[in-house]
């Protein structure tokens, strides 16, 4: 049975401004989905909170709306109990720079097998149009009003510095590369990044569909090689008038769930619980005898 | 005349000097002896230097604390000498180091018997400079007389990883030392120890170790934490059971993290937890929401520790009751468990587990440093595996799933409060759910009448806990005059006072806290002069006690020094109240 | 016959189109009129669609809260028409654009006026599209007759901005649309609404506002924040007048940054504080204590919105009552202060810092999102700045420090528990502090007596701080048989029930709630039949009640939808109790 | 009047242990204070929660001995609050790139003129040996029974990545050097990492002295052009059988204090506090009416 993009369909309208970046981002997801033939309840989806975490209440699938920031670790202790599920986590540059910055580092230096999304829109959406920490600098808000003063964070080169295997960037104006982008990032094998930029219609008036437009190019066709950790530095840096799109950098190194001993029998969650045996009890006695 | 079976013996000295393994290592020696003990573990937070001592009280009867007469004091230095002396009761004596610029005369004026032995030149001759700790173990062995092979015994095993000639030369100097202290000092003291002949063997457990061994007998599969004292040894008690147990364990980046692990790993069907104390847990207290609004379970240890902020980190307190109670913004369900023995220890360690996914909610289980670094002997029965059950409550099989109808509801409004629960990865039951308010999808919706059952569904789940509360556990005579309350830790102290006070006194004891078992408090108190003996400055459990019975207790006996309390205090501070 | 100034008007369409921004205006027309009024808000946590409103009581005496009937509604689509036509009360009118699909029958059928407007067309025909809310407003005022003259004002002054052809048009449109109104349906309408002439200027403010403006008054130089509803609009308050007040402001990367940073700001001796809401609170509960126990003064605005975690993030509650109260591990002071109007918003602003630097220690203003939110007329001398006083408490002076003779000890034990104070800095005055337990220099100790006298020392400014706690506010008849008791915001709706019961009821409305003014509360409920109205579902002020005072009040009136009471209500509320 | 080493003395006794790293850094920091000519009321070190973090309680100087991982956001208000004053982070690996990775980062691009140094034993010494987040993989401790499975932090890298200005390494062993190095952050203007490698004789038997002794060479010396932020980067990855000390990288941007308008009449713990003018409650007002 193969799966079609009626099989992420849900009923629930999404609350989104009319032309927010978001729907590319959830078409974009749904499309990957497809296209690497992954079922609704093989997939789970976890959100941080922001506008553009209401994401999996849009669509057909398992999914854990969770807290601001803490989607990245909570996506771990699930990928741990059951490394059989595919898991993506997807948040705003709120959720994954601002209050989950920690976890971000920890996420990407861990190596877990999961996708981590962030809807970049370079500000702060739901709360009504603040500076986030991805703003370009002298970015005025409501919390800037002398512009932002501190350098932009930069969750490409932050994932390349903490050792990511898989770093890429996509636009949520490019459906279709962004769906291939994200295609790429479940099909590999280790704690794979993709910062989207997504334009926020209502609140960010500066990087908007057309400011980004006139930017982006793609790094492959500029002959960018992934494997160059150094290259993909230099890359990761490069923002302003040309912005790349793409994968940076992809490297292989074992997961950290293919590491964990307790594991390597299969998932956890699918295992029975059963009481001790009591050959496993008197072997635990005698420890305290 | 002689005193056998009844002494404490104190060993003290610097962080690093070896307190902590030779009071085990001589518990040890005593328990295999068929001698109940309990052993009070006193630490600075610093790694080296400073002054530490390890307190191990010895009995023929079960023994539930400790209690302030020393009578073998084995100071490491000068300075432990200096300051524990004065605890040494009249007769007992100290053994030490000749080596210690120590002034007989003076000990000796205090009304203490100075006991020198040549430890660390026993140990060079017999075997190693490093073996003078062995040699103090040998000593005092030797001055109460008890016998020498359980010691042996003790000593093989734990040097066994080192070789043959390490166990070799470590049975040489305990000896020689034994003989040693035997021979100049024994005749002239008065406290015996000897073992018992063909008694059972006992486990010597501390509470974290029952905690984790309870967690790991309740099917707790995934644990995540940050290390905190004093519940760091439960973390690294289940990491080295992880390969056999097939138990994962995830130090993480903090204590946030560590809790959203857990609740990842809940949430995906694996009985998960976290331990940490109260700063961590204040850490912890966004997340437990998260767990209370999603309906996902959770067991939390949070071992007290002397507060506020970073406090007495090494140090006991019970300051947290109030905060785990009403810790996070909003209000729904959670359960609060409190266990005062290693045997509760050990029962909490797996019930919370049943708790959490019966009720879909956080449980709560708040310990201490004193609780949870005490070591008792308990009985191989009081640790009871047959008892362990494990109830997964309202947990789809996949069998179960198959069978669905309908569209799955993760938060479906029932009777009890209760939604079956399916685990994620079944295409019969693909949902996703949410922090903010949702309906019974798991949707998110701000309406109304959606909101208000929601709100009730949840918090009805507290009611129907209610079924598995306990109530306060009683002991002593019933219409005694004097009637202790407390609550977790004290609970053994306590029960030691009842015992003394020969009728005059019972006590109430609280394990199970939240929801407040108030009914069952209300009878419990109903005669009697209340005094509730608590670990803290502002009477947190009176307070709870008055808010959820409206039953005002006049009297209380607190400590908020960091120090546990002896039956000793307690006992002066209800002639105080009698007065 | 004509109801005069006594009327409500509502404001309800999808967020996106300009509900909030209508509604203001409207209201300060109003006020500019000489009337007074009571804004309601709400709103979804979505940026555009859903539904959400803006509610205006007007009336010509001043108001404390909404209240259910609506006599003009302004719906900008479909569903909010549908949604709210039966707030209207009977012979009540719909505004509405001619454009809508609406059944006039329909509403006529249910008894209300419909009253179409081609208010796209007037605004297309007289300026532009994007004018059809001006022409809502105008049409509005048209109805009720209200001086077109105030709304111009209004409307000058909110497009000032965008220059004078903008300003012109808009008056155009809504001049039109006055007209239009006017003519067809003002004679038919038994509402109206009267300038005052010569009626003082007032002030037209929400909770935060005034929140807002009482700290900046109080002398608060440093705020930083993470944006949470409904506390957001705080921080971009003061941020708005950084540049021209010098104070700094710092949007953080997380809750607990902003936490520390206020804590080192004032730790540095700069009036700080933080705003959020719970779940930002939560964040913070870690580094609560640490001001605590390191004695720097702390202001934190905690906003309450629907519980538990994400939650209900735009709506109102008071879920977080016993949290705030007892939150962090381990004990030490707070205060805690829950403002119920504007005007002790202003009020709680200011005094709040000078109540943390008096006694060093954090005190927490618990404010909610229907407070936060909701606007006011209030007088102009309510919003008391001559009554505002600056105490920095025993802050040391350069010149005081300069001729100290003895080492600096900074948590020095005193009679009172305040230490005199010194910021970093000065070369007599060289300290470091710890929160880890401290001597009175503070430096690290883990000795026995210190710690029990710095306990006693911190805990002791909490009952120094008993002289600066007020009591309840006592409002309405003494003696009278009902006696409504509250806390925080709910002040205005209690008061309004209490006016309506004439003389059946009173109210003791409290706004100092920690440390807990038993005494005076214990007095001021010794009579009548308690009756706790709490915005939560756990009764939490009745179980704090009964904690402090032992006070069983039997009856209360509680709701956890997310919404604000209105005194229907609780009129209701009450006379099933009174069956 | 000048300062000597005697100003910083404290009566004191460090609680450490004999050998621990921790006494290098303390007399380096001394010796970087009178080196520079600070005296000790004009400074103030904050400190977190760990063996390090005591550091302030054994010398004579202003201190705050915080939260585990929260010193560099207190030290944030502090400098906001009073930029008169000279700030210095100590830390240890645990509460810099565990609980306080996030402030780390955001730190970082904000710069603020504080010095960051972080107490890196690669281990949690004050809990009794846990790995931390810089520990080496593979290395076994109590909570990584079978050896630690993630990559390693490395502070280095990561400060560059989020836009620090001054970015250094120091070596517990070589007081001297140490000393240099940190007299060097503090005359930086804006926010200046010292990553210092610290013995802990007690629970890290792996990376101790003689480990680090035999792997560490000076950049300057080597030829590195601290100027160079890719070349940084370069030297940042390195780590093994190689670790450079010394400066990596070091640029100039305007402070984040320098940039507050609110700031540019000077410290405003200095300032005294005076109720609003008339003039400024009657402009109040005016904006509710
Ligand atoms: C602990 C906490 N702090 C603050 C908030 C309030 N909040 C909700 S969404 C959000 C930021 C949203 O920005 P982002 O993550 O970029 O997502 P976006 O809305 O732009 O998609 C904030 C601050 C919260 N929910 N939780
Ligand atoms: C919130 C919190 N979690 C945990 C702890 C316990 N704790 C104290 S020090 C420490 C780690 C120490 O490691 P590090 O920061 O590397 O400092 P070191 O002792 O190695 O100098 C921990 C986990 C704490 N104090 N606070
Ligand atoms: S506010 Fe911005 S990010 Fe949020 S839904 Fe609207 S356009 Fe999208
Ligand atoms: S444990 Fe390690 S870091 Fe801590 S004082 Fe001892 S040697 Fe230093
Ligand atoms: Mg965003
Ligand atoms: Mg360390």
């Amino acid at each position: 049975m193969t799966v079609t993009l009626k099989d992420y369909a849900s009923p629930v309208k999404p609350t989104w401004c009319p032309g927010c970046g978001d729907y590319g981002i959830l078409a974009a997801i749904r499309q990957a989905l497809v296209q690497v033939g992954l079922a609704p309840h093989e997939v789970l989806i976890v959100t941080g909170i922001g506008c553009g975490s209401k994401l999996p209440d849009y669509m057909h699938v398992n999914g854990f709306m969770t807290l601001h920031g803490r989607p990245l670790p909570i996506a771990t202790g699930i990928r741990l109990a059951n490394h059989g599920l595919k898991v993506l986590v997807v948040h705003g540059d709120g959720d994954s720079m601002g209050l989950g910055m920690g976890h971000f580092i920890h996420a990407a230096r861990r190596n877990l097998d999961l996708v981590d999304l962030i809807q970049n829109n370079q500000i702060y959406g739901l709360t009504k149009g603040q500076y986030s920490p991805t703003s370009d600098p002298g970015f005025i808000t409501s919390t800037s009003p002398e512009g932002a003063l501190e350098g932009a964070a930069n969750p490409v080169a932050l994932a390349l510095a903490a050792g990511a295997t898989f770093v890429a960037r996509g636009f949520a104006g490019d459906t279709k590369g962004l769906a291939d982008l994200v295609a790429r990032a479940i099909e590999h094998r280790g704690y794979a990044l993709v910062d989207v930029l997504q334009p926020c219609v209502t609140f960010n008036r500066k990087n908007t569909y057309d400011w980004y437009r006139e930017r982006v190019y793609n790094l492959a066709e500029s002959g960018h090689d992934p494997r160059d950790r150094l290259a993909a530095y230099q890359k990761a840096l490069e923002w302003g008038d040309r912005i790349p799109l793409g994968v940076f950098y992809q490297t292989e190194r074992p997961t950290y769930e293919e590491q964990v001993v307790a594991l390597k029998e299969g998932p956890l969650a699918l295992r029975t619980l059963t009481k001790l045996s009591l050959q496993e009890v008197e072997q635990l006695r005698s420890e305290f005898m | 005349m002689s005193i056998i079976n009844d002494l404490t013996f104190k060993i003290a000295g610097a962080a690093g000097q070896g307190v902590e393994s030779s009071g085990a290592g001589f518990a040890q020696a005593l328990a295999r002896g068929g001698l109940y003990l309990f052993g009070l573990q006193d630490y600075m937070s610093r790694i080296r230097g400073g002054l530490n001592f390890f307190q191990v009280r010895v009995h023929e009867h079960p023994l539930y604390s400790h209690e302030e007469a020393v009578h073998v004091l084995l100071p490491l230095n000068e300075e432990a000498l200096e300051e524990y002396v004065d605890e040494v009761a009249p007769g007992g004596g100290v053994i030490y180091d000749e080596g210690l610029k120590v002034d007989r005369e003076w000990v000796a004026g205090k009304g203490r018997k100075a006991m020198p032995v040549p430890l660390i030149e026993i140990a060079k001759e017999h075997g190693d400079r490093v073996m003078a700790n062995t040699a103090a173990l040998g000593a005092a062995a030797g001055v109460v007389e008890y016998s020498y092979e359980r010691l042996a015994d003790v000593i093989r095993q734990n040097f066994r990883r080192k070789g043959e000639d390490v166990v070799a030369a470590n049975l040489r100097v305990g000896r020689a030392a034994y003989l040693y202290a035997q021979e100049r000092y024994a005749a002239d003291f008065q406290w015996k120890l000897r073992q018992i002949p063909e008694a059972p063997q006992r486990l010597v457990m501390s509470g974290n170790q029952a905690l984790a061994l309870g967690a790991l007998a309740g099917g707790c599969r995934f644990m995540a934490a940050y290390p905190m004292t004093p519940t760091t040894s439960i973390l690294e008690w289940l990491a080295r059971h992880e390969r056999q147990y097939g138990v994962v364990t995830k130090h993480a980046e903090d204590e946030i993290a560590a809790i959203c692990m857990a609740i990842g790993a809940n949430f995906a069907g694996v009985r998960a937890m976290v331990a940490t104390s109260g700063g961590g847990f204040s850490l912890m207290v966004e997340a437990l929401g998260l767990a209370g609004m999603c309906e996902v379970p959770l067991v939390i240890v949070e071992g007290q520790r002397g507060g506020p902020s970073t406090g007495l980190p090494t140090r006991t307190e019970q300051g947290d009751l109030l905060f785990v109670i009403n810790a996070s913004q909003g209000e729904f369900p959670r359960l609060v468990l409190a266990p005062g023995t290693v045997e509760e220890c050990f029962e909490c360690g797996w019930r919370a587990f049943n708790l959490a996914e019966k009720y879909q909610t956080p449980v709560i289980i708040l310990s201490d440093q004193f609780l949870a670094s005490s070591l008792r002997t308990v009985e191989v029965e009081a640790i009871d595996f047959d008892r362990v059950v494990i109830d997964r409550g309202k947990l789809l099989s996949a069998e179960e799933l198959d069978a669905l109808t309908e569209p799955y509801k993760r938060h479906r409004f029932t009777e009890d409060g209760i939604s079956p629960r399916a685990i994620p990865g079944h295409p019969k039951a693909v949902y996703a759910t949410a922090s903010d308010e949702h309906d019974e999808f798991g949707h998110i919706t701000e309406e109304m009448h959606n909101r208000r059952k929601m709100m009730q569904k949840r918090m009805k789940k507290l009611e129907t806990a209610r079924q598995d509360i306990r109530p306060p556990i009683q002991y002593g005579p019933a219409g005694a005059p004097i009637v202790l309350i407390g609550w977790g830790s004290t609970y053994g102290v306590l029960r030691e006072v009842v015992d003394r006070l020969e009728g005059e006194a019972r006590l109430v004891h609280f394990c199970d806290l939240w929801p407040f078992p108030a009914q069952a408090a209300a009878e419990a108190l109903r005669d009697g002069t209340g005094v509730v003996v608590e670990n803290n400055l502002t009477g947190q459990f009176r307070r709870l006690l008055r808010s959820e019975t409206c039953l005002p207790i006049e009297h209380s006996i607190s400590r908020y020094d960091g120090r546990p309390f002896s039956p000793e205090e307690i006992l002066a501070g209800l002639k105080e109240i009698r007065k």
